[in-house]
């Protein structure tokens, strides 16, 4: 009660007073416009749509299952499946999204999208400079924001990126090996028969379920 | 014929919102707008000693009404919780008081106006000694006695009052409470803790099915 | 302001012109927020005025705790049915130019929560919002970023004319309704003077 | 310069004022509030004789004054204690409703 | 020299000499006044800079740093938004007196500066009683406190008020006796002979107050007090925002909080100025070959010191409870400046002794003194309820 | 601590007339519990805090559960028109509420001991008596369940809705609560809100 | 500008529930009522926005003086149907919501849940996650009681230091979460019979930094804080929670230990491996708020130690029980409660399965909400400015109160 404490109180913030001038741990801000904390390659905000190729329409890794939007847990995401097929970007027929609709004013970043689905279509984006004073107008993104290529999931999540392509690969080839098998079966059986099957698209996952409503 | 400049405006200026704050502070619906009326009364009387060059006076003046005197008063009223009083209708009392306070003031008045005397007094001279170190000098040797015991009313006063305003209620008299001894009254042993809960508050919603 | 207003009223003094330009200066720089967090946001709003990103150096580290003082009002987190009335009180309290920042999904729009019985689907639906922050929780650069949004928004506002701000306007008051408790939800559940939503055809 | 009789009849109204209060109102503290203004008027007079005395650096009429307000703060704090205390057993500042002696 | 310590007066002479005669009281006036308030206006607004600054360094950060260079210009966007902004009034508040309230703050805050010396024949009115005046024109903030806290209508700015007006009649207490051992041993209410009176110089050193025993702790004893009268942490409970919003603040909004935030920040200024001139020689330099530099420079180097101090024990120290505020100031504080009279008469008339090494021994005893009342009273404060604690662990 | 059918035992010995039922559980956790019954709970639960081996003092969580009527359907054989034939009857199984509380001791660090209260019905017969006179912890869980649930619990000190305001006449908790409609703006709708939307889009259309 | 006023008198919600305005200090009667003795009392409503209630938490408050004579809380104000929200979702769903629980300790709130599911669906945990689980919790523990300790120091009215330098250390272990988990505070980080992903390189190295940085922050901390007059003043003898009631009254977490029971869930429970670590569990003597704010330093002190072994323990191997799945994720019908020694107190989930995807039944039990029980019992009889920190030491976070 002497007054000891205060003073020692008083110390240590003429401490840190004297050291925000020579002490970088004791001047910790970050001068956010001018300078930015690097991201961390885990950081993630909210969701993006990965596209391969040049053409993001075309490119979209999305098929439509629809998966992401019956998992997500705010219900944020609205899918509406195409009536017909495209070829993706690796020429195979495949359901695209007709409508893409992240309502990232919803959005709680918790990546579930990006877990749930078997084709890595989706993936976590950093941006976070999104404040904006029209509510309506830009917070509803839709396919044409959403899709960003794949070169650029590769800039902010390199690990990953490279994890998936590495394996989209492998699985590419084994399906070309498939195809080619198939495609010799078929050439053998063309042969032999008049008639034959197409082979399956080989990623399967739950692309076959039927959602919800 | 008196000329202008000796029609003294300051002085009248001062001596009328002295005037006029005192009406307000006898005369308004509201204490506390009474108090800071008599607080500009306080402050006019002291313009009215620095007027009348007693510097030392007006300060202490300030110091002692507005400072501690107009503060008690308002807060007074604050702890009486009654702030706002109706106007008592004109009663036949009041207005025997009416009668009396004019009757003191024309007594008081009409021999001022009328005295030829006072009008022979010398104007003002020159300001007087009235040096804060005269003052203490005189207060130190001459007035020491009456100076010493004005110091013991004060006390006295000043025990005084903390006694009047605490008597009566004796468990109030703790001005710092000691929690420990106020609070576990109820508190618990082995008892059903929810003895211990306040059961007072509003029941109104605690039988809805 | 733009460059064609400015000619036009340049003509009519430049006087007018750098009036409200210090006027839009001095309110833009000295935004005192109001000391109100509601829920998660509300930590990364404490954060972004702590040392590591430091608000003050945008002048905005004046946390008032009485809404008479205070400018800016982040609204920063979910929004309850039982609180809403209580934030559109707090936001009537407040002083014009009063600015409004929903931080995070659940101020913009009652976000992960919206589903929830006692959930506000968005502060907008009673009062005005500036700048709306995404994110859940945005970080607390973002809540920079909306504050910098803001400083823009207010640098661009004219002081007359049609689009001149409400406290400009005498027709317009810086009240709004409260809404009340009602048996299963706040009455009325919106304010149509502010709450205008676009249509989304989902009719499919 | 002012005459000294302009300071005579200030404070004569003065004190009328306050003592027309003091009959006049109920309550305790506009009664003492008015016996305030009676006591400051009284020590009007005697500044203002003291400045017009031949005997002005004598200071008695300051030295009164001074006095006066020292037992005025003193006045001041018991009266408002009484007023205290009586509220606290009346509930009531008025006068009239405190003519009982006895709580 | 003498002219760059002069040049105010100087200024000001020539000034009034240029107006016409019968004018010239009122320019006097106007150029005492004006600097006044001009000075003392920036001092306000320099210091919520400095303030905000130095905090923030306390705090591991810039502080405002974007507002014109180096956020110097941040004040003035401060004032200039509290000048716009609406000035809303409760409907049920007392509209008069929640108007008139802060300019009873600011108005006598102004005021008490008038008899503050800056420097050498730089005070604007020498008072006899210049001290008295001091303090009963400060007395008039309380009241500014309380018609600020009644007329909102509010009940937490009434209790601010409450905490107020206790606070400061409290703490007025050891404030007036602090500085009644400066004019007992100067002999004069008048500021500008106290600092007369510290003038000299023995041995190069300043005879300033403050280096004497009593000197020394009636200083400290001052500015806590002053602290707690100007409402500064860790005494700033009438505005405690986690307790009682902004206190009696809480309904003030636009211009008339901007007044009462400057009326408080001059309040301080007027207490650390008083402080100055009582204890810290006032404007005279702290060695004697630094004498000859002007001399309101060396009081606003010392009145910029002391008010860093307080930004420093701001940035520190958390908020004192009520009753414990009351506690500190009266079995505390008030019985420290009585045995501070005391010592300051030991020390007055010890002023004899002649023997070799006197003046250490006038040293040991006085502070003797003073010390043992300090650690006697500030043990009773809390050490003997609650002793230091050890800690336990479970199993 | 004694096995869940020992403490039953000992329960039954100690409070006359007190129906003490085992209440098994699925899962892998396997944390059985006991249904008291509302008429001796309060003797059961001093008796639970009380007796020194058991010393359950502590009330970790307390939680109500809504279990809804359910309907069952059985294959009954029937006679019907003098013929014996199966027919589908479907029997409606009354729902209930239930008060659940995870006893543990801080004295003798064991635990869980978890025991049920079962309301008669969903609707007019929602009351069972309160512990928190015997553990204050269980004091606002019990508010919260009154709030949310609906169950009413005698003897509770302080009996009001602790999350909702006063005026709010529903349970929300309950399985039957009806959200009100307020997502007339819903960019992202789903399930029924999306049907919602589009009635309301087809409607506005026709209009 | 338009010169309005608005209607209100008492800006801070001075609203009772129900709408109504509280009892006006000021009568406007002439003459008060003589037996209305209620007229000395001070109603009070503190909150739902009040600058320190630590969000929008209420307390309906009677002051005598200053001196308060009746306290009573109200919650609801940030109910926002957690469990209702739960009950209509999968399993996996849930899991970011309990990072908005108690907002600030993200991991251990995910910690609970993944235990009570794992018990729910006989789920086993390998040996990483285990340690990466203490790890993450034990760094929530650090960054909790930091906060809370300039929390408490905010409420006492120290000018923002104390909050500063805990929320500077707050940003070394959020950063260290970020890299691990991608988000600062809401990291969604574990699964049903593990963690979402592996750590990154360089984690590890990067977490012993910090735990090794920490102590030197404690004691500087400790410097500023322990010591200081006024803040032993303020707190010591303050609301007193004596032993017998902190039991009764469901207590736990850093408040119970104060008040002098050893009750560490972590020691009684053993759960996850805490068997393996050595650590003591301080206790209090007195129960003030000043034993609160000690135990929880000491109890920082007890997690590095923690933190150093588990950091330099963890093993290699899979983070996942491979059992476990994302999608369609059914556990059998039943029931089951686990719970965790979270920052605040008993972290517990209560889950009933039906067999389908979402829990049919799904509580969590609260430990702020529980400890506000005795809130009027430590406030009676102190004075306003004591209501205010006595609530700031029993460290409540109203996300998980009214959830």
């Amino acid at each position: 009660m002497l007054g000891t404490g205060l003073i020692q109180g008083l110390m240590e913030t003429a401490k840190n007073f004297v050291g925000s001038y020579h002490d970088e741990a004791r001047l910790v801000t970050v001068q956010y416009p001018e300078e930015k904390i690097p991201a961390k390659e885990n950081s993630r905000n909210f969701p993006f749509l990965v596209y391969d190729g040049e053409d993001p329409q075309a490119g979209l890794r999305c098929v439509a299952c629809q998966i992401c939007e019956k998992e997500c847990p705010p219900k944020c995401i609205y899918i509406v499946k195409s009536k017909d097929k495209k070829p993706d970007y690796t020429g195979k027929a495949q359901l695209y999204p007709a409508t893409f609709d992240i309502d990232v004013s919803v959005c709680m970043s918790c990546q579930i999208c990006v877990e749930v689905c078997p084709f890595d279509a989706i993936k976590m984006d950093q941006v976070f400079e999104l404040s904006t004073s029209d509510r309506f107008a830009t917070l509803l993104l839709k396919k044409t924001t959403l899709a960003k290529p794949n070169a650029y999931f590769h800039q902010i999540h390199p690990t990953d990126a490279a994890e998936i392509d590495g394996r989209l690969a492998e699985e590419k080839r084994k399906a070309e090996e498939k195809a080619k098998a198939a495609a010799a079966a078929k050439a053998a059986a063309a042969a032999a028969a008049t008639t034959g099957t197409d082979p399956k698209a080989p990623p399967v996952g739950g692309a076959a379920k039927s959602p919800t409503n | 014929m008196r000329m202008l400049s000796d029609i003294p405006i300051a002085f009248l200026m001062i001596a009328a919102v002295t005037l006029v704050s005192a009406v307000c502070a006898m005369s308004l619906r509201n204490l506390v707008h009474c108090g800071l009326c008599l607080v500009l009364t306080f402050v006019g009387l002291a313009a009215t000693y620095l007027h009348l060059s007693a510097e030392f006076v007006g300060f202490a003046q300030v110091l002692v009404y507005v400072g501690a005197v107009a503060i008690l008063i308002v807060f007074t009223i604050l702890l009486t919780r009654n702030a706002e009083v109706t106007l008592s209708p004109v009663s036949q009392s009041s207005l025997v008081g009416l009668g009396i306070a004019i009757a003191v003031c024309g007594s008081l008045v009409l021999p001022l106006v009328t005295s030829p005397s006072l009008r022979r007094l010398p104007a003002q001279s020159l300001a007087p000694d009235a040096q804060v170190q005269r003052i203490g000098e005189k207060l130190m040797a001459q007035y020491v006695i009456p100076l010493e015991a004005l110091a013991l009313v004060l006390t006295a006063a000043m025990i005084g009052a903390v006694v009047i305003a605490m008597r009566d209620d004796p468990e109030r008299n703790d001005p710092s409470p000691s929690p420990q001894n106020q609070k576990d009254t109820g508190s618990v042993s082995n008892s059903p803790a929810g003895t211990a809960l306040n059961s007072s508050s509003s029941t109104s919603s605690s039988q809805r099915p | 302001m733009d460059e064609g207003l400015r000619n036009e009223l340049s003509k009519a003094g430049v006087f007018t012109t750098s009036l409200s330009e210090l006027y839009n200066w001095g309110q833009k720089n000295s935004l005192w927020p109001l000391q109100f967090g509601l829920a998660c946001c509300a930590i990364e709003m404490i954060a972004a005025s702590m040392a590591r990103f430091d608000i003050a150096r945008f002048g905005a580290e004046v946390f008032r705790p009485s809404p008479r003082q205070a400018d800016l009002m982040i609204v920063a987190g979910t929004v309850t049915k039982k609180m809403a009335p209580q934030v559109v009180r707090l936001y009537n309290q407040m002083p014009e130019p009063k600015f409004v920042i929903a931080m995070g999904a659940c101020a913009i729009s009652g976000g992960p929560f919206k589903q929830g019985y006692n959930v506000l689907k968005g502060i907008d639906r009673y009062i005005p919002v500036d700048v709306h922050i995404p994110g859940c929780p945005p970080r607390p650069e973002a809540l920079l970023h909306a504050l910098m949004t803001l400083q823009k928004k207010i640098e661009e506002q004219s002081l007359t004319g049609i689009n001149r701000p409400r406290q400009m306007d005498p027709n317009q008051t810086g009240e709004f309704p409260i809404p009340t408790f009602g048996a299963h939800d706040l009455e009325p559940p919106s304010n149509p003077e502010v709450w205008r939503p676009i249509k989304i055809d989902r009719g499919s | 310069m002012t005459p000294l009789h302009y300071y005579l009849i200030f404070a004569a109204l003065l004190f009328s004022v306050g003592l027309a209060g003091a009959l006049m109102r109920r309550n305790a503290i506009l009664v003492l509030i008015g016996i305030e203004l009676m006591l400051n008027a009284a020590n009007l007079n005697f500044i203002a004789f003291w400045r017009y005395s031949p005997t002005a650096n004598e200071l008695v009429g300051l030295m009164f004054v001074l006095f006066s307000i020292g037992i005025a703060a003193a006045e001041a704090a018991v009266g408002l204690a009484i007023i205290i205390s009586i509220y606290r057993h009346h509930r009531s500042t008025q006068l009239q409703h405190v003519d009982r002696l006895k709580g | 020299m003498e002219t760059l310590d002069q040049i105010f007066v100087l200024a000001k002479h020539w000034l009034v000499a240029r107006v016409p005669e019968p004018l010239a009281w009122l320019a006097t006036i106007l150029l005492s006044i004006g600097p006044l308030i001009t000075v003392f206006a920036s001092c306000f607004a320099i210091t919520t800079i400095v303030e905000r600054k130095a905090l923030g360094r306390i705090q591991n950060r810039f502080g405002p740093n974007r507002v014109g260079p180096f956020g110097l210009l941040q004040p003035l966007a401060d004032g200039l938004k509290m000048l716009i902004k609406e000035d809303l009034v409760p409907a049920q508040a007392d509209k008069v007196v929640h108007l008139l309230a802060p300019f009873a703050l600011v108005v006598p805050a102004w005021l008490t500066f008038s008899v503050l010396p800056f420097g050498r024949n730089m005070t604007v009115i020498d008072l006899d009683a210049g001290l008295l005046f001091f303090f009963a024109v400060g007395a008039s903030s309380e009241l500014a406190v309380f018609m600020a806290g009644w007329s909102s209508r509010n009940k937490y700015a009434l209790m601010g008020a409450m905490r107020g007006i206790a606070q400061m009649i409290s703490y007025e207490v050891p404030l007036v006796l602090s500085t009644v051992a400066v004019v007992m041993s100067v002999g004069s209410l008048s500021l500008p002979s106290i600092v007369e009176a510290q003038s000299a110089y023995v041995f190069g050193m300043p005879t300033w107050h403050v280096f004497t025993p009593w000197g020394l702790s009636g200083f400290i004893l001052f500015l806590i007090a002053g602290a707690a009268e100007a409402n500064r942490a860790p005494f700033d409970l009438p505005e405690a925002e986690s307790e009682i919003i902004a206190g009696y603040l809480t309904e003030y909004s636009g211009f008339k909080y901007a007044l009462f935030f400057m009326g408080e920040y001059l309040g301080l200024f007027a207490i650390t100025g008083m402080g100055i001139t009582l204890f810290l020689g006032g404007w005279t330099a702290p060695v004697s070959f630094l004498a000859t530099t002007p001399s309101w420079f060396w009081f606003f180097a010392k009145f910029g010191a002391i008010i860093a101090l307080f930004i420093w024990v701001r940035g520190t120290v958390p908020r004192l409870r009520m009753d414990q505020l009351m506690k500190f100031a009266w079995k505390f504080l008030v019985p420290l400046t009585l045995v501070n009279l005391v010592v300051a008469a030991f020390w007055h008339f010890s002023g004899t002794w002649q023997f070799p090494g006197a003046i250490f021994a006038r040293w040991l005893l006085g502070a003797g003194f003073i010390g043992g009342a300090y650690v006697t009273l500030g043990r009773a404060l809390h050490t003997n309820q609650f002793p230091p604690r050890v800690y336990a662990y479970a199993e | 601590m004694l096995s869940l059918d020992q403490i039953k035992l000992r329960i039954e010995q100690a409070v006359p007339g007190a129906r003490v039922e085992l209440v098994p559980n699925g899962a892998l956790a396997d944390q059985a519990s006991l249904w008291l019954d509302a008429a001796h709970a309060v003797e059961c639960a001093r008796f639970l805090r009380e007796t020194p081996d058991l010393s359950f003092d502590y009330a970790s969580n307390v939680t109500g559960v809504d279990w809804p009527d359910t309907t069952v359907k059985t294959k009954v054989k029937k006679v019907v028109e003098g013929q014996e034939t199966d027919v589908e009857e479907s029997v409606v199984k009354p729902g209930f509420l239930e008060a659940v509380y995870h006893l543990y001791s801080m004295t003798r660090k064991h635990g869980p001991l978890v025991i049920r209260l079962r309301t008669a019905n969903r609707t007019d017969s929602v009351r069972l008596p309160s512990f928190t006179p015997v553990w204050r912890g269980a004091e606002f869980q019990e508010r919260e369940i009154f709030d949310l649930f609906g169950i009413v619990f005698d003897g509770h000190p302080d009996l009001r809705r602790l999350l909702m305001w006063d005026g709010f006449q529903d349970h929300p908790m309950r399985k039957d609560y009806v959200e009100p409609d307020d997502y007339e703006y819903e960019p992202t709708p789903h399930d029924e809100v999306l049907e919602k939307a589009q009635s309301r889009a087809a409607k506005e259309a026709n209009a | 500008m338009s010169l309005t006023s608005t209607g209100a008198a008492n800006p801070f919600g001075a609203l009772s529930a129900n709408g109504t305005e509280s009892v006006q200090r000021f009568s406007r009667s002439p003459k008060p009522d003589p037996g209305d003795l209620g007229g000395e009392l001070l109603e009070v409503s503190m909150g739902p926005h009040h600058p320190s209630t630590h969000g929008v938490f209420r307390m309906d408050v009677v002051l005598d003086g200053e001196t308060v004579v009746k306290l009573k809380p109200v919650f609801g104000y940030l109910h926002r149907n957690h469990e209702k929200i739960a009950e209509n979702t999968s399993y996996l769903g849930s899991m970011p919501y309990t990072d908005r629980l108690d907002y600030l300790c993200s991991m251990t709130n995910n910690w609970a849940y993944a235990l009570s599911v794992e018990k729910l669906a006989g789920l086993q945990v390998p040996e990483r996650a285990q340690y990466i689980r203490v790890i993450t919790a034990e760094l929530t523990r650090l960054l909790n009681h930091t906060c809370l300790i300039g929390f408490l120091l905010q409420d006492m009215g120290a000018l923002g230091t104390p909050m500063m330098y805990a929320f500077r250390e707050r940003e070394k272990i959020l950063d260290l979460f970020e890299s691990l988990s991608g988000a600062r505070m809401m990291c969604n980080y574990m699964r049903f019979g593990g963690c979402r992903c592996e750590l990154p390189k360089h984690w590890l190295e990067q977490a012993r930094q910090v735990v090794e940085d920490f102590p030197h922050f404690l004691d500087e901390f400790e410097a500023l804080l322990t010591g200081n007059e006024i803040l032993l003043a303020r707190s010591q003898g303050v609301g007193v929670l004596p032993k017998d009631l902190a039991i009764n009254a469901s207590i736990t977490g850093p408040m119970l230990r104060a008040a002098g029971v050893g009750y560490d869930i972590r020691k009684v429970d053993n759960y996850g491996i805490y068997e393996r670590f050595e650590f003591r569990v301080p206790i209090g003597a007195h129960g003030d708020v000043f034993d609160r704010y000690m135990v929880r330093v000491l109890e920082m002190r007890e997690s590095l130690g923690i933190l150093r072994k588990a950091l330099t323990d963890i093993p290699e191997g899979p983070i996942m029980d491979p059992k476990s799945k994302l999608r369609g994720f059914k556990p059998k019908a039943g029931e089951a409660y686990g719970r965790i020694e979270g920052p605040k107190g008993e972290l517990g989930f209560y889950l009933i399965s039906d067999g389908s995807a979402n829990p049919f039944r799904y509580r969590v039990r609260p430990p702020s909400l529980i400890n506000l029980t005795v809130l009027e019992d430590m406030c009676l009889g102190h004075n306003v400015a004591d209501v205010v920190i006595i609530l700031g030491s029993v460290d409540i976070v109203l996300g998980e109160v009214d959830r």
